[in-house]
């Protein structure tokens, strides 16, 4: 109870009322335990599936009321409720539990398709899949280091299991099987090395509680520990100089786990990375700053060049993840403006999450776990055989590109516009070059899509077409939400940018 | 009290930190690489400890079996891996995962 | 609201267009047809004074749009949008016409993505709230890269890449920029806007209205183009269909021309008067340079479009004369390089749909079998060369005449560049249609509908050699305005 | 409605549309009717237009049609005006364009291309009608460019052989480099004297200007460099030999007896400005001295029938040019006017002449013709004595009141009079060379070839025939234009220099007959001379001119466009592109696929971390 006694001058009673803040993670919780009941009952993927679904939507709901009245509560003063030293309950948890839970349940439904036509235990995944939720929305919404490894290892475990998921599969199983140890070889070392880290931060400030954190007197082992912390951030971001794994756990990993990998992998990290940064004020320290803004422009331009030529579209998918979380920490490292450089990081993360779930989804729609399809040559001609889910991809590309009429382009402007306000032009000239260069690859999977497909050679890659059945109802469902969403948020932005502002504002 | 100082106790974290990780890098054999890992986590459940003693406060020792759990979570899911890794390449050879790449 | 029914009718329109394709596959470019025409009919309205009194504009429209980021819709037209706009229309007609039986694959995506342009294009001309301007300004590129894409020649993949990212390279610089100078228009006045009318009067240090000019000069340069920015046209010009040349070389590269006189002056008066000497020195290298680049060509559209360059050079040339005779020039030489390089990639796409390449070294002697072709060709390339009574000498000789006042030597050397203008007009000309027939005698001679579509731009060519006056009568006050705004006026003092 | 300015450049340009939009489907007898006929009227009305002005010099008649272009205090109006000058002008252009349109029906008859070509020639009076009657100079460039372009057109009007486009194309080229200099001389003239109207301009320029100030030497040499493309003129000649490509009565109408004449006239309009610089004026004198003396060379030298009298056009010219400089303004007006009468007459009966001969250019090849082409022997005659000033006929009086005029001015007067002299002798001799061979001795070839003619063609030559002869007797309209008492009724000159100046030429024609007529003397022989040789193969060569700008020009643009025929701005991005594609290949590789090497950069990358985090 010492943790309690050194924290007594927060909010530290475990009332009901404190814990009904926490109720996403208890359906969560709850639904993980039935689902596991139903499956050891009988197996059924669609009951199964439903039962997680129903989870995460209800999940999603609570999150979203929350988030409202939280938002209505929160006029200006930042109205933070922690919920023993574990947890932290404020706008931006809850923002980032709500988001979370979409991002989840979309990859929930698109995963049924996916797997539908799989011959045996595919229900465990959705149990993963919750699993792996549960460790997001709780390190997104965790206070105290002690959270943060629970929600990180409940996510890194979950995830192993589900990029091993096709590790049976004759064609696939072997890239399945090393997608896997890879990412949890490297993975086990990230996490000891941010542990150690934050060993040595515990040794120098006394205090496991994110709150408590400063950064005020930096001692050189204090220094250490955040830069190990860092490290291991940067590490499941996939920022450079730690972004090897990603392309070949992408490649690896089943579409549904590699979705969830690149999105709510990317999410929950970004808002433990955005609550550490903005409370232990690390970024005032200027030697921290130029570090991170160093990371910041290498994962640009690195993870833009890897992209150049790639072929294989998850990988290509990875590599310009390893370019946006860049852009990401450029909004983050333009705090002048705080709230503003800190909605943008929102906005930034929210599109990227929806941008790469649609383009995993359009993915999807041509592949099973029984047969992937990501050579990028297999989607030549696409768009006249196939016109919306290329017009979809499309959507999705130019939405990675920023260029508008799409939420990316919206996203990007925000961030140039606090990188402007902040006068950061070294980090707005990185992001111009290497949007210009990411452009490049991103057309290129447009121009493959546009290819006329009356060429022999051409015909012989092509992939049958997934016909819109019942399974892929959700599926295309997932699509169609997405990509209205990403051409909603391109031409009438202002709800959701009013959404960040208070989101911002209230933390 | 004749307390070993901090430093003192941090470097041998430290030492056992860098073994766990040479260990990584050079074995070949994934169930070392597992071992290895396991040394890399204890070494951060000292320096836990240590910080822990440092404030006379029991967050560091909490942490540490937190990381114990951890590290056997860890283990268990490898060792599984490692078991199918068998079945496929009839090697625990780690160099075998090379496949994917570019 | 009249502009915003341009707008409408051709976003409308494109779309209606494409989805009849599913009824006929005619009834695309007969849709597409109908709705530039439709859209072109509020302009009529607005040539006699326009519909709003209260300002200086001839029509405008404003309503929050993303007002957390002060952010306006905001649209408006004066004499010069209107002229453009005007342009756009005439040869958005022009652009279906030399489509009609080129483009017979995907009919009814290729008129929406030719309507999305149009209508991009339209909105760049009118928009006055800057995000909403850069936001056209890509949205036009959209639809046209698919046009490269899509419908191209051989080699579309790079050409439409290329078109895209010089595009976009230099659009990041323009939104680096345009977000700079609301930032220090937020700075000074706390609020936050990209209203054209608010950010003129941000009051910038030297240092910085220096690199918010460049940003803002580099991305209209790109587009005009103008050396050194210039090298994706030649390869999106020879790629892109007839229709996609067309709207290039017509309507797009004067978007860059318009964005320098209707942003890069007003905005950052000083700086831009600094730059004077750097604009005009570009602007006479890329008329010479250009221009004999054009002479080494052999693929007929690469050329045209050097020449392209060459003569959007004395675009430049114009607007930086800092007067309105050059500044009148430039628009003159806008439109009718507009209606000229229009007809003449008409031709060429003609004569590709004919012949099957755009080689001239296997031309020749085509006057023989298709005299109306060779008459036409002759027509246009004599407009190119800038013969006195047709629109492009008009643009040339006022864009000279007002430089000549600034920098003598620059509108000296410019002017030679209408001797390497004559070299290349008439080598290609000889190239093509004189000499002895080649085996491809056999060449169809122009049809009615074509006979039409060009007709329609020599008169139009010949009005503007003849009576200039009823073009420069509608710039003439917007370009007068903005040389009587304020900050314009002392830049002008200190100059002389 | 017949006093209209205007609507005497539109009857030829109505005649212009017709033909041209009727695109050739019109019934020949049609064309001929529209084409000749809208001349035809045009020159009733100049004669209706010039007689008043002809009896009293100093009417002038101004009319505006409307404003062509205006933009804040630069104005360029479509403004017609005719004084004294241009009385000539139009006259000329009208009267002999008229004739040489009736010829061409007759002469083309057989073309395929009829239409077009009446068509262009319109266009062509009606261009040159507008240069002579603007009242700006915006204007008058119009007119000026469209007559180039009527020329280019013609010249290259049989396009199928590729050197006639050629031939074009240099000729518009090389006038081209002239209009440049023009329009920067146009731009230098409003920028200084905020108008392009020529009336207010030579008055901006008598009282803004001082004489010899730096703008108006500017202003002039950059006119001036306009009038020498135009007119043949070194440096920018050698286009109208080529010229020579065209139709024969183009070569009549367009490269003898107006357009080239136009640079005559533009200085003669804006003779003000060069008055304000003699050193200007003088270099015009000189020009034309060079000019005439370097054609006069060449031409004894040719063998193509229709090169020698292009020659010998460039040489009138410089004659004319002589005048200009030496400030005898009407007298060159007078020449000009005179020459387009004997000029326009010899290319018709040349043009004869190779109609009837199939085509034959090469006067060595022709010979003892004045049987089988009467008339065309009777033309020539006249033409050549006209030509060679011949005393009493048209070309003396023009002729000897340049000479007189140059020998009047100070300083240089006399060498520009015996160098004026000097090209009169040649005139005598290349003139008569070209009659003595073609109509005289032995015929080269023993065919007997009846002459082409009839009514269309034999009319003109006649009417042509008889100005050529009388033509000394008009007085041209010019005094009050140029306001200068004329310096030739002067009684200081000696009879002496008359005598020579009636002489010379005959000495030339006497030459030329001991050579070319007697056969007492033989060129052959001359030639087997080597330094006769070289300068004969130089002087056919038009002195060497054409190569050098060969080598001076051409070859230079030839290889420059060549030299970076892909644009090496465009290799800037290519390369960059490469950068990033080779950045991209370095980068793949770190992408081993190995575990330990990750894990190796994982702690790496830990590393390099601490230590910049210990650094900075």
């Amino acid at each position: 109870m010492d943790v309690l006694q050194k924290t007594e001058s927060l909010s530290t009673a475990l009332d009901w009322a404190s814990l009904k803040l926490l109720l996403p993670h208890g359906i969560i919780a709850a639904v993980i335990v039935l689902l596991m009941l139903a499956i050891a009952i009988k197996r059924n993927h669609f009951s199964a599936t439903l039962i997680s679904t129903a989870g995460l939507i209800s999940a999603s709901v609570v999150a979203s009321i929350q988030l409202v009245s939280q938002l209505l509560a929160a006029n200006d003063a930042a109205d933070r409720i922690f919920v023993t030293p574990l947890f932290a309950v404020d706008s931006m948890s809850v923002f980032f539990v709500s988001l979370l839970c979409f991002s989840a349940l979309a990859i929930a439904i698109s995963a049924y398709a996916y797997f539908s036509r799989a011959q045996e235990a595919k229900e465990e995944f959705q149990l993963l899949l919750l699993l792996a939720t549960l460790g997001a929305i709780t390190l997104a919404s965790a206070n105290h280091f002690a959270s943060v490894i629970i929600g990180l290892e409940m996510l890194s475990m979950a995830l192993y299991g589900m990029i091993a998921y096709r590790i049976h599969m004759t064609n696939g199983g072997a890239a399945s099987l090393e997608g896997a140890i890879k990412y949890l070889v490297l993975s086990a070392v990230a996490t000891a090395t941010m542990l150690f880290g934050t060993a040595l931060i515990y040794a120098e400030s006394g205090t496991l509680v994110m709150n408590e954190l400063s950064s005020g007197t930096a001692s050189p082992i204090l220094i250490a520990g955040f830069v190990m912390l860092i490290a291991g951030v940067a590490f499941k971001l996939s920022l450079v100089p730690f972004q090897l794994w990603t392309p070949d756990v992408y490649q690896g990993g089943p579409l549904p786990a590699v979705a969830f990998l690149a999105t709510l992998g990317k999410v929950a990290v970004v808002a433990f990375l955005i609550r550490l940064l903005l409370i232990s004020g690390l970024l005032t320290v200027y030697a921290m700053w130029q570090l991170i803004a160093l990371v910041a422009v290498a994962s640009i331009i690195i993870g833009n060049l890897l992209a150049l030529r790639q072929t294989n579209l998850k990988r290509l998918l990875a590599f310009s993840s390893v370019a946006h979380m860049g852009y990401l920490l450029v909004a983050i490292l333009s705090s002048s403006l705080s709230t503003d450089s800190f909605a943008a990081a929102l906005l930034y993360i929210t599109v990227y999450s929806l941008l790469s779930l649609g383009a995993f989804s359009c993915i999807s729609m041509v592949s099973s776990s029984e047969a992937e399809v990501d050579e990028l040559a297999n989607f030549a001609g696409l768009f006249w055989r196939d016109p919306w889910l290329a017009a979809a991809m499309s959507l999705m590309m130019f939405g990675l590109a920023g260029i508008p009429l799409t939420a990316g382009f919206i996203a990007k402007f925000k961030v140039f516009f606090v990188g402007v306000s902040a006068a950061e032009w070294g980090l707005l000239i990185a992001l111009i070059v290497g949007s210009v260069i990411g452009l490049f690859y991103y057309l290129r999977v447009i121009f493959t899509m546009l290819m006329q497909s009356d060429s022999e050679e051409l015909l012989a890659e092509l992939i049958p077409l997934r016909i819109v059945d019942l399974d892929s109802t959700g599926l295309v469902i997932v699509i169609a939400a997405t990509s209205v969403a990403v051409l909603l948020l391109g031409v009438y932005p202002e709800p959701v940018l009013q959404l960040m502002d208070r989101v911002a504002t209230g933390f | 009290m004749n307390e070993i100082p901090l430093e003192a106790g941090l470097l041998l974290a430290t030492i056992l930190f860098a073994i766990g990780l040479l260990g990584v890098m050079t074995r070949r054999n994934i169930v070392f690489v597992l071992m290895s890992l396991e040394i890399m986590l204890n070494s951060a459940g000292l320096a836990f400890v240590l910080a822990g003693a440092r404030w006379g406060s029991a967050d560091g020792q909490i942490m540490f079996l937190m990381i114990l759990t951890l590290a056997a979570s860890e283990v268990a899911v490898g060792l599984g891996l490692i078991i199918q890794m068998y079945k496929k390449f009839k090697t625990v050879d780690i160099d075998v995962l090379s496949a994917l790449k570019g | 609201m009249s502009i915003l029914w341009i707008l409408l009718i051709l976003f409308v329109g494109g779309v209606v267009a494409w989805i009849s394709e599913a009824i006929n596959k005619q009834l695309p470019r007969w849709l597409a047809l109908s709705s530039v025409i439709l859209a072109m009919l509020p302009l009529v309205s607005l040539m006699d004074g326009g519909d709003d009194i209260s300002s200086a504009w001839l029509s405008s429209l404003n309503t929050a749009w993303i007002p957390s980021l002060g952010i306006q819709f905001s649209l408006a037209v004066d004499g010069l949008s209107l002229l453009l706009i005007g342009l756009t229309g005439f040869l958005g007609i022009i652009s279906i016409a030399s489509a009609w039986e080129e483009i017979n694959s995907r009919v009814g995506f290729f008129y929406f993505n030719l309507l999305w342009t149009l209508a991009g294009v339209v909105g760049v001309f009118t928009a006055v709230d800057l995000f909403l301007f850069f936001f056209f300004w890509e949205v036009m590129l959209i639809p046209m890269y698919f046009i490269i894409a899509i419908w191209g020649h051989e080699n579309r993949k790079y050409a439409a890449t290329k078109f895209f990212l010089f595009t976009q390279a230099t659009g990041m610089l323009l939104l680096m920029s345009l977000l700079g100078l609301a930032y220090f228009n937020w700075k000074a006045t706390g609020v936050l806007s990209f209203a054209y009318e608010d950010l003129l009067a941000v009051d910038l240090a030297g240092d910085v209205e220096r690199w918010l000019m460049l940003g803002f000069f580099v991305a209209f340069a790109t587009k005009l183009p103008s050396v050194p920015f210039h090298s994706w046209l030649p390869d999106a010009h020879s790629q892109a269909p007839t229709a996609g040349s067309v709207l290039l070389a017509g309507v797009l590269l004067k978007t860059g021309a318009y964005g320098l006189i209707r942003f890069t002056l007003p905005l950052f008066p000083n700086a831009s008067s600094e730059f004077t000497p750097v604009a005009l020195t570009l602007a006479v290298i890329s008329i010479l340079y250009c221009a004999k680049l054009a002479l080494a060509q052999t693929d007929l559209k690469r050329l045209i479009a050097y020449t392209s360059v060459s003569h959007m050079g004395f675009v430049l040339l114009g607007i930086y004369a800092w007067n309105l005779i050059g500044l009148q020039g430039a628009v003159m030489t806008m439109l009718a390089h507009g209606l000229s390089a229009a007809a003449l990639f008409s031709l060429a796409g003609g004569l590709q749909g004919r012949l099957h390449t755009r080689d001239l070294r296997k031309m020749g002697g085509f006057w023989l079998a298709s005299p109306k072709m060779a008459v036409t060709a002759m027509f246009f390339s004599i407009a190119a060369l800038g013969m006195p009574g047709l629109g492009n000498f008009v643009g040339e000789f006022l864009s000279l005449l007002g430089v000549f006042s600034v920098s003598v030597s620059a509108a000296a050397i410019a002017a030679l560049g209408m001797i390497l203008a004559a070299v290349y007009s008439l080598w290609v000309m000889q190239a093509v249609f004189q000499g002895e027939s080649t085996a491809t005698s056999g060449l169809q001679d122009l049809n009615r509908r074509e006979m039409l579509a060009y007709g329609a731009m020599m008169f139009g060519l010949l009005v503007m050699g003849f009576f200039p006056n009823l073009f420069l009568v509608f710039s003439d006050s917007a370009i007068s305005g903005l040389l009587s705004l304020d900050q314009l006026v002392a830049v002008a003092k200190g100059r002389w | 409605m017949f006093d209209s300015l205007g609507l005497l450049p539109f009857l030829p340009f109505l005649g212009f549309l017709i033909l041209f939009l009727s695109g050739g489907g019109l019934p020949r007898r049609i064309v001929a009717v529209v084409g000749a006929g809208s001349i035809g009227l045009a020159f009733l009305q100049a004669l209706l237009l010039a007689l008043p002005v002809i009896e009293n010099d100093s009417l002038v008649s101004q009319q505006v049609i409307y404003s062509w272009m205006s933009v804040g205090e630069f104005e360029s109006k479509f403004g017609l005006y005719l004084d004294g000058l241009s009385s000539v002008m139009i006259l000329v252009i009208t009267g002999v364009g008229f004739l040489i349109h009736l010829y061409s029906t007759g002469f083309m008859r057989d073309d395929p291309s009829y239409s077009r070509f009446f068509a262009i020639m319109n266009l062509f009076v009606s261009s040159m009608l507008v240069l002579v009657l603007a009242d700006n100079l915006l204007l008058l460039y119009l007119g000026w460019e469209g007559v180039g372009l009527c020329s280019y057109l013609l010249i290259g009007f049989w396009y199928s052989n590729p050197s006639n486009g050629y031939a074009a194309r240099k000729a518009f080229v090389t006038t081209r480099v002239g209009d440049t200099s023009m329009a920067i001389g146009l731009l230098l003239l409003f920028t200084q004297l905020g108008s392009l109207n020529i009336e207010e301009l030579m008055n901006g320029a008598e009282t803004q200007w001082g004489l010899g100030s730096g703008y108006a030497v500017a202003a002039s040499l950059l006119l001036l460099g306009g009038a020498v493309g135009k007119s043949a003129q070194l440096p920018l000649q050698t286009w109208l030999p080529d010229a020579m490509a065209g139709p024969t009565p183009i070569s009549a109408l367009i490269h003898a007896a107006t357009m080239v004449t136009a640079g005559v006239y533009l200085i003669a309009r804006t003779h003000t400005l060069f008055e304000l610089a003699p050193d200007v004026q003088l270099l015009v004198a000189f020009i034309g001295l060079a000019t005439l003396l370097m054609a006069g060379f060449t031409a004894m030298t040719q063998r193509d029938i229709k090169r020698i009298l292009a020659y010998s056009t460039i040489s009138q010219i410089g004659y004319m040019f002589l005048g200009l400089g030496v400030g005898a303004w009407s007298a060159s007006v007078f020449h000009l006017m005179t020459h387009a009468f004997f000029k326009a007459l010899l290319f018709l009966a040349a043009g004869t002449v190779i109609l009837s001969l199939h085509h034959e250019h090469d006067i060595f090849k022709m010979g003892g013709k004045r049987k089988q082409l009467p008339i065309a022997f009777a033309s020539f005659m006249i033409g050549s004595l006209a030509l060679a000033a011949f005393p009493f006929t048209s070309g003396y009086f023009s002729k000897d009141e340049i000479l007189l005029a140059a020998l009047a001015i100070e300083g240089p007067g006399l060498w520009l009079w015996i160098g004026g002299v000097v090209g009169a002798f040649f005139t005598g001799i290349y003139s008569f060379r070209l009659v003595f061979v073609v109509f005289f001795g032995e015929s080269a070839d023993h065919h007997d070839d009846k002459e082409v003619t009839g009514f269309t063609m034999a009319f003109p030559l006649m009417v042509l025939m008889v100005f050529a002869l009388l033509g000394g007797f008009i007085h041209p309209p010019t005094d009050f234009v140029f306001s200068v008492e004329e310096a030739h009724s002067e009684h200081s000159v000696s009879t002496l220099i008359h005598a020579i100046m009636i002489a010379v030429p005959l000495a030339g024609i006497g030459v030329s007959y001991l050579f070319y007529g007697a056969r007492l003397w033989s060129a052959d022989r001359l030639l087997e001379y080597s330094l006769a040789k070289k300068l004969h193969g130089y002087w056919f060569s038009g002195w060497g001119f054409d190569a050098l700008y060969r080598g001076l020009f051409i070859k230079p643009l030839l290889g420059l466009a060549d030299l970076n025929r892909r644009d090496f701005i465009d290799s800037i991005v290519a390369t960059i592109v490469a950068v990033s594609e080779a950045g991209n290949g370095l980068l793949v590789r770190f992408q081993s696929g190995s575990l330990r090497w990750y894990v190796l950069s994982v702690v790496g990358g830990v590393a390099i971390l601490l230590t910049l985090g210990g650094l900075l």
